[in-house]
């Protein structure tokens, strides 16, 4: 099982994403220049600052021959994590619903948060337990997750919302606590917390890998080995 | 032809840039203002001025969450 | 020295009125004509102006750093590169260095804050190294002044902005509060890089017939003047004329550069390396052409411009960020440009290196300036001090906030609530302190940041600790005593996460060096730095000088800043600065005898910063750093925090509230202010652990329990309470104090 | 009264994001485009407009980088 990681010019958490798959299956960078995915099972949109997102966040990386890639990959049902930045260009590229505005408190913030697993059977969490607690650090500025009432609705109705923060752990001001969002098909998930950085002990949590874990769990279940 | 693109955020989504504007200026002795927004300006020399609604559409705003308008050079504000 | 041709003929030179507005002195004039056989034209005057100021030439400092001790066995790069470097094992090498952007960011503190962790940035990239942490070091006025919170907020924002966007995380810092700062804000960035030792890369050019490539970002009129103007004068009411030349950070742009650099390297496609900063183009080709000993014609006319019509002295002198020069050799000049090419950054063929000894500025085939490469260098005339101790008190005393009959519970909760003291959270959650996922102590956690090293040797999982240290109000009652205050602070932040120090960097910020009494901090704060390095036996490995930091109502507080950088063998067992279980014994270690002298508690109260500090005992702090270090390493203290601002009842309390535990202590002797309040920065460390292990630790004082009930209760050596409050009202004092500055 | 400042990038002054944005936008088929800017709108309610230029240079605009402009209500743009 391989992870496909894409690597943007503005990427900071490539590198730590890659490790995290590793951790996980085999995994490659995809650069953001080259099109095709080079034959990857799953494919992560990691965080960082795509092209500086200057203008709006994910608003220019959701362009690139690479994504153009992804997104065929996703609309025939290939699995897909984008992650901070990565989330952004995802919303901003239509796969995912919603879009995230600057956060509530209009500054950047890192902190160690707790998100609670509101669907343990996705692709994306099937290695956790429902209602289990995640420690995850997010740090953005532009993570506050926002739909337009008729879009929300539909999205909770149809259980999209895979991660909340915990009660009172909501860092930037998102829309009912939400953490992370998936496609309506299940197959695309974003989050703004950084899995990629808990995947070590030592570095406060491991809670991270789970993530990956349960990626590499589903497409072995889908890919004969 | 010069052209300028205003993208506002859509009304109804919280602001918190305008609001810290709205917050501070009475704070510097001003008052009397309010409703305060923050937005975005894109000027740029356009040959085919029809096809900044595309571009807007596309990639200068955010049409979930940003409206935007588009002036060019000797239109009215 | 070869003979300086004029270059083709053309305006009269501008002369010595001009060459006095760009801040070189007659008498410089004068040696500038006597070396080139005439007067200098248009370009070679920006050039000597910006090669002569104080920021390139260190005219006031270069005798006086020559003090500080730069040899040690860890030592792989010493002064004079980009950054310095220190081994830390199996053939990897750190890098690191803290520099200034004090009058940029004075002037704009977004973007003059911003580009300083870009500048710092590439200078660890410049020796090959990967940047792997900034710590920050920022000094400003009192938060009362609204100036003092705008550029506060601005400063931390710009920081953030180029540190988050990076990738490079923002793992430590210091910030004080000081009405001396009020006109003169202090932003210092530390950076740290990892590289290995066999490919650390120097900025000698080498080769005459070699090439001269120039990538990065487009030349623009950004900062020109800059280094002379900005960083040489003190600011003052002419500010407004020096404003448009604000630089404007890129950091997606210095990403790209990173990114290439570092592939550059990794490929060997370079002979040499080198950023641009301050002075641009001028400083960095000459420094590169001095190191090698060799010459360079530089093509201005190649120059990729942002702006159309720029002068030839313009793109010499021009302070445009994100971009580095490099020597290459004439065959790998098409891999060069086909690498940058990928990362989307432009690069170019300016020059070539010469034999002639001399730079040599081409505007296509016309000669528009020379010089030798010695003259711009070597031969700015350095200047000695004239130093002097100030007959009468420099700093006035600071507003009393604090009556001198408070009671010591609310002092207590006084001095956590003092911005000097408080919480820094609200600060430092504005970075990414986390990207790459080495933190293994982040901020507020322990008393330095301590990062995982990438190798696993049998299993273990060494790191690296680093730290920065620097108050500037002991420094001012004792520039020599303050000064090695710094460093043994600084060490003992080490000795708390179990690390021993390797390496130091500095970065003196300070007055005006040509008021003797400005003079004399500096000789003294030098002293002071140089005997405390030596008594650790620490290595400085480089650092940056700041001079002329000046407002209307005089110098800043002397400010030597120090970071430094040690390792551990193991970071499973680093330091936490948290009472973890209820029961352990707490102890004092460490010769701490504490003062009020120039204490955050007398500033509180009104007081000047006045001597004398606290004796300095090397021997004894050398054996309690050790201790302290090795009961970490071993497990046997739990935790451990060094005394420092606000004394021991202050550093009580920060270990309760790290812990969400309460502690009960009794004091050896009278619990009065000096035993509760006192400072001795760098000599004590309050630890815990089991009473066994406590008790092992050589001159280890215990003084009490962690309990569970949430209060801090300090004691008189006959029992009696002096101090007993809870840890709500600490909490929301401590969280509060800077919460309310950031607004 | 409605009012709307905009604020751009002082002329030579870097402009990141009217760098990025100009070179997006032909990758995107949008050719003929040049000399991009991007800068901040903010829209207000003011009682009194005269005090709109000392608004901007204490807090809207940064002198230093930015130029600005007023666009009241009824202005041409
Ligand atoms: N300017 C800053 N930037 C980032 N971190 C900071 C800054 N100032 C303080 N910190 C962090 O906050 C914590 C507490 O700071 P401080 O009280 O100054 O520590 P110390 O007393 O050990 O010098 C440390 O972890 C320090 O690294
Ligand atoms: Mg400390």
């Amino acid at each position: 099982m391989r992870f496909g990681v894409v690597r943007f010019p503005g990427s900071c958490d490539e590198v730590d994403a890659l490790t995290a798959c590793e951790r996980a299956g085999e995994a490659t960078l995809l650069w953001h220049g080259d099109a095709g995915l080079r034959g990857v099972d799953a494919v992560v949109v990691p965080g960082g600052f795509s092209y500086g997102d200057y203008l709006r966040v994910g608003a220019i990386a959701r362009f690139s021959p690479v994504m153009e890639s992804v997104a065929s990959f996703a609309r025939e049902g290939g699995i897909v994590l984008g992650i901070c930045n990565g989330f952004q260009v995802l919303c901003e590229a239509g796969l995912l619903p919603g879009a995230l505005l600057p956060n509530a408190s209009r500054r950047f913030v890192c902190r160690q948060v707790d998100v609670v697993v509101e669907r343990a059977d996705t692709a994306f969490t099937r290695a956790c337990a429902p209602g289990e607690r995640l420690s995850i650090p997010v740090k953005h500025t532009a993570g506050r997750w926002w739909a337009p009432p008729e879009i929300a609705a539909e999205v909770e109705a149809g259980g999209q919302v895979v991660l909340r923060y915990a009660p009172g752990e909501n860092p930037n001001g998102s829309l009912a606590d939400v953490a992370g969002v998936a496609s309506a098909e299940g197959n695309v998930f974003g989050l703004m917390p950084h899995p990629e950085h808990a995947v070590d002990p030592l570095t406060a949590s491991a809670d991270g890998l789970r993530l990956f874990a349960s990626i590499r769990d589903h497409v072995a279940g889908l890919v004969p080995a | 032809m010069r052209a300028r693109v205003l993208v506002r955020p859509k009304a109804g989504i919280l602001d918190p840039q305008g609001q810290a504007v709205e917050r501070a200026l009475p704070a510097l002795g001003f008052d009397g203002v309010a409703n305060v927004h923050v937005g975005r300006l894109i000027e740029l020399d356009v040959e085919d001025p029809d096809r900044l609604g595309e571009m807007c559409e596309r990639l200068l705003a955010n049409p979930l969450i940003e409206d935007y308008e588009i002036v060019l050079d000797g239109d009215p504000a | 020295m070869p003979a300086s041709s004029p270059p083709e003929a053309g305006a009269a030179p501008p002369g010595l009125a001009r060459a006095r507005e760009l801040g070189l002195t007659e008498a410089e004039y004068a040696q500038i004509v006597a070396r080139l056989g005439r007067e200098p034209n248009e370009v070679e005057l920006a050039m000597f102006s910006l090669m002569w100021s104080e920021h390139c030439a260190y005219k006031h400092s270069k005798r006086l750093l020559a003090r500080l001790p730069t040899s040690g066995p860890r030592l792989v790069m010493g002064p004079g590169e980009n950054a310095g470097a220190v081994s830390v094992g199996d053939g990897l090498a750190v890098a690191f260095k803290v520099e200034s952007h004090n009058h940029p960011s004075a002037v704009e503190p977004f973007q003059g804050a911003a580009t300083g962790v870009g500048g710092i940035l590439r200078d660890v990239f410049a020796v090959g190294a990967r940047p792997i942490a900034i710590l920050d070091s920022l000094r400003f006025g009192e938060p009362d002044s609204p100036r003092s919170r705008y550029l506060l907020e601005r400063a931390v924002a710009g920081i953030g902005h180029y540190g988050n966007s990076i990738g490079v995380p923002t793992v430590g810092g210091e910030v004080y509060f000081e009405a001396a700062y009020e006109s003169n804000c202090l932003i210092n960035a530390m950076c740290v890089g990892l590289v290995a030792e066999d490919r650390l890369i120097r900025s000698a050019a080498a080769g005459p017939g070699n090439v001269v490539v120039l990538f990065g970002a487009l030349t623009g009129r950004d900062g020109i003047g800059g280094a002379s103007v900005l960083a040489s004068a003190e600011l003052d009411e002419a500010d407004e004329a020096k404003r448009p030349s604000v630089q404007i950070g890129d950091p997606f742009a210095e990403k790209k550069l990173l990114e290439c650099s570092l592939e550059l390297l990794d490929r060997e496609l370079l002979v040499a390396l080198q950023d641009l900063g301050a002075a641009g183009l001028t400083s960095s080709a000459s420094e590169m052409a001095s190191k090698g000993g060799v010459g360079l014609d530089l093509d201005v006319a190649t120059v990729p411009l942002r702006e159309p019509g720029m002068e030839p002295f313009e793109i010499m002198v021009s302070e445009s960020q994100e971009r580095m020069l490099a020597v290459v050799e004439p065959e790998r000049v098409a891999e060069v440009l086909a690498v940058c090419a990928r990362w989307e950054t432009t690069a170019t063929a300016i020059g070539v290196v010469t034999d002639s000894g001399a730079m040599r500025i081409l505007d296509g085939e016309r000669v528009v300036g020379e010089a030798p490469v010695a003259t711009l260098v070597d031969d700015c005339p350095l200047y000695d001090l004239a130093p002097a101790p100030p007959a009468a008190p420099l700093y006035p005393a600071p507003l009393a906030r604090l009556a001198l009959d408070t009671d010591p519970a609310a002092t207590l909760v006084a001095l956590l609530a003092a911005p000097n003291v408080a919480s820094r959270l609200p600060l430092f959650e504005q970075y990414d302190w986390l990207v790459q996922s080495r933190t293994v102590r982040r901020p507020d956690e322990a008393d330095a940041a301590v990062l995982l090293l990438p190798t696993e040797p049998d299993g273990a999982r060494p790191a690296i600790a680093v730290a920065i240290d620097g108050n500037g109000r002991r420094v001012a009652a004792d520039p020599r005593a303050g000064a090695a205050e710094a460093v043994w602070e600084c060490a003992a932040n080490l000795a708390a996460v179990g690390a021993e120090p390797l390496g130091l960097t500095n970065c003196l910020n300070f007055g005006n060096p040509e008021k003797p009494h400005v003079a004399w901090q500096l000789v003294e704060a030098v002293e002071g730095l140089a005997a405390a390095c030596e008594a650790l036996g620490v290595p400085v490995v480089g650092g940056n000088v700041s001079l002329y930091n000046e407002g209307p109502d005089g110098p800043i507080l002397p400010t030597p800043v120090v970071g430094m950088v040690g390792e551990l063998p193991d970071a499973a067992r680093a330091g936490r600065i948290a009472f973890r279980r209820e029961g352990d014994t707490i102890a004092l270690v460490g010769p701490f005898v504490p003062s009020l002298a120039a204490s955050e508690l007398a500033k509180l109260r009104g007081a000047a910063p006045e001597g004398p500090l606290p004796a300095i005992d090397p021997a004894e702090r050398l054996a309690a750093h050790a201790a302290v270090r090795e009961a970490v390493r071993h497990g046997h203290a739990v935790s451990a925090h060094d005394v420092s601002d606000g004394g021991l009842a202050v550093a009580l309390a920060e270990c309760c509230l790290a812990g969400g535990l309460g502690a009960d202590v009794a004091l050896d002797g009278p619990a009065d202010d000096t035993a509760l309040f006192g400072e001795a920065p760098g000599a004590g460390f309050v630890v815990s652990g089991s009473e066994e292990a406590v008790s092992a630790i050589a001159a280890a004082r215990p003084l009490g329990r962690v309990s569970a009930a949430p209060r801090l209760r300090i004691a008189n050596a006959d029992g009696a309470t002096t101090l007993d409050v809870e840890l709500d009202a600490l909490r929301a004092a401590r969280d509060g104090g800077l919460a309310e500055a950031f607004g």
